[in-house]
């Protein structure tokens, strides 16, 4: 069953790569992204599966909102003229040379650079032990939740830093972009109702997946998408210019420092550790659940400013 | 040598193909991103059999672990997909602002265009 | 009831065959929806397979996110021939 | 006995499917195979998700199942509504079928 699915992976793929057009190329990607949400699944990792799902629409949203501010997508060619205006130097250094090139280092890769048998010492390990060390039922969350919380916090200072990137390089005034009920989107009344009846069903099922992301397949990072998508999903329906920004970046930076106090405070001074031993379990759950918290408004915030950014970059 | 990982090595130097030999940069923002998931699925199919159940306490029947998915690697890729939102935002935005600036879409004549400017 | 899936996967299939024959985008946006909705009910059928409850959560995820980046990715192909924002 | 009646509705709900991937291919024109399959779609993945809450009983999981089936009757024919709604109104013409305005 998996081969079939990872076939049809490589077909997508393949269509990504050697596509013309714009806008079917961002097709392909959407497509063969949630395909391999579905290999995720069943190499048996639902926490990833959900992840690329989430990925697989934010990508697709900022790339067609970002490449359609400037370009009409569905004739693209009057923009891809200007490849023509410089003169083409051989065709051998700029196709041939790095079809070998990758070729020879694909052949090498395939026949020297996997080690043939792979101990499962670190699995057993893990496997047997998190549940006493860091407490949930869920091994990928105790494990970036706590054996790496590390990598956890600069993965959030990465995101801060990313969401300030966005917020800076976009030049946006209100003044210039026609306000109003961005008036592009005439979408039917139809659509607008339903929308509505959808969009709490988003952030219901954000918090349900934040709550026992250490339980079950979940987490801080899905259920923070999920929310961020109800804000996706209001956009059809409020004026884009309603959400103070500003505010809700100072509140994002606010909750990455609370995120490292926490880290700091529970990990890293062993303050778990202190706690008698009747509460360890207690503690632990509520350590695992306000972290998952946190970091789950943290990327709702981030996606949520993202997002609001790139629709209202004014079209020139 | 599963054929899930020798596929996604495939689809990654095909990415990489793609993307050292088009000049367009919306091509390359799109193939870079192509790139990342196909090393996230390289990475998961390491330890992989054909029927893993995913490392949840009470879905793990066998105390040998035989049967359960590594979540070592899943932990690992999962703040690399988040990083890969991340990074193509800001990828695309930095296009739009070159876009802005030199009205191209093509990497030799942007740079053209600054030194010329 | 593993055929179910067997079943399933070779549709998907045939559905790709549209996205790359399709004439117009509309028909690929169109292959692209019938795809994304059978892969909801393959993991559907996966989990009651497997009976497991949390799979159907990624069902879930699946039906929204799948809808909503396919609801901007027609808003935004729109032509705007009303808008008259021909570049 | 449970077993199979569920395994029968559920490859109903596969059959109709497969008369949905056949509705693409025999229609020339994209609005009725936009009609075709998106209602038969919808149709097949409402027996296949009854089948398989028959197939679990009164269950957490067949409540859950429920809730997809919910969605899916929601947001299906309104991607179908938003689509046709997007095509005809950014000028995808009805009449010249055979306009083949590729693009």
């Amino acid at each position: 069953m998996t081969t079939l699915i990872v076939i049809l992976w490589l077909v997508c793929s393949v269509f990504v790569i050697f596509e013309k057009k714009i806008v079917r190329m961002i097709l392909w990607l959407f497509l063969s992204s949630i395909i391999a949400s579905i290999i995720y699944l069943l190499l048996g990792s639902p926490d990833l599966a959900m992840a690329e799902a989430t990925a697989s629409a934010f990508v697709t949203i900022i790339f067609v909102i970002g490449f359609e501010k400037f370009f009409n997508l569905r004739d693209m060619k009057k923009y891809l003229k200007d490849e023509k205006e410089i003169e083409k130097e051989n065709k051998f250094k700029r196709y041939i040379l790095p079809a070998i090139i990758s070729i020879g280092i694909l052949v090498l890769f395939i026949n020297f650079a996997i080690p043939v048998e792979q101990n499962d010492y670190l699995k057993n390990l893990i496997l047997d032990r998190f549940t006493i060390d860091i407490g949930g039922e869920n091994a990928v969350t105790a494990i970036y939740l706590g054996y790496r919380v590390y990598d956890t916090i600069f993965e959030a200072l990465l995101l801060v830093i990313a969401v300030v990137a966005v917020v800076h390089m976009s030049n946006f005034d209100i003044t210039k972009v026609n306000d109003g009920k961005h008036s592009e989107l005439e979408t039917s009344g139809m659509a607008l109702f339903l929308v509505r009846i959808v969009a709490p069903i988003t952030i219901i099922f954000g918090v349900y997946l934040i709550a026992n992301g250490f339980l079950s397949a979940g987490g801080g990072f899905q259920g923070g998408l999920a929310i961020a998508c109800f804000f996706v999903c209001r956009f059809f329906i409020y004026d884009i210019y309603d959400l103070p920004i500003k505010k809700i970046n100072r509140l994002e930076d606010f909750i990455f420092i609370i995120i490292v106090a926490m880290a700091a405070l529970t990990i890293f001074a062993g303050l778990i550790q202190q706690v008698p031993y009747r509460f360890m379990t207690l503690a632990q759950e509520i350590y695992l659940f306000v972290m998952n918290a946190l970091i789950g408004i943290k990327v709702a915030l981030g996606f949520i400013i993202l997002f609001y950014r790139y629709v209202a970059i004014e079209r020139n | 040598m599963s054929n899930v990982e020798l596929v996604s090595i495939i689809v990654f130097f095909l990415a990489f193909y793609a993307l050292v030999t088009n000049r367009n940069i919306i091509r390359t923002i799109i193939f870079s991103s192509l790139m990342e998931v196909s090393v996230i699925t390289f990475w998961l199919s390491i330890g992989f059999r054909e029927r893993l159940n995913p490392p949840i306490l009470y879905t793990m029947a066998d105390y040998e672990h035989i049967y359960t998915a590594d979540p070592v690697t899943q932990a690992l890729m999962l703040t690399a997909v988040v990083i890969g939102i991340a990074v193509t935002a800001i990828k695309t935005i930095m296009f739009i602002t070159l876009y802005r600036k030199y009205k191209t879409t093509d990497w030799d004549l942007a740079r053209i265009r600054k030194t010329e400017g | 009831m593993n055929y179910f899936l067997w079943i399933l996967v070779v549709l998907i299939l045939l559905v790709i065959f549209r996205v790359i024959k399709g004439p117009t985008i509309w028909d690929r946006v169109l292959a692209f929806n019938l795809i994304s909705h059978k892969f909801i009910i393959f993991i559907v059928i996966f989990a009651s397979i497997e009976s497991t409850t949390f799979l159907l959560d990624l069902a879930i995820i699946y039906a929204l996110f799948g809808f909503l980046g396919e609801i901007f990715l027609i808003m935004f192909l729109a032509d705007r021939v009303r808008g008259g924002k021909e570049e | 006995m449970i077993e199979i009646i569920s395994n029968v509705i559920i490859s109903i709900g596969i059959f109709f499917l497969i008369i949905g991937v056949f509705g693409i291919y025999k229609f020339k024109d994209f609005y009725r195979r936009l009609l075709v399959s998106s209602k038969v779609d919808t149709v097949g993945a409402i027996t296949i998700l009854i089948g398989v809450i028959i197939r679990h009983g009164f269950s957490f999981f067949s409540a859950k199942t429920l809730l997809i089936l919910a969605l899916i009757l929601i947001l299906n024919p309104l991607t179908a509504h938003i689509l046709l709604r997007t095509a005809y109104v950014s000028g995808h013409l009805l009449e010249n079928e055979d306009n083949k305005k590729g693009d």
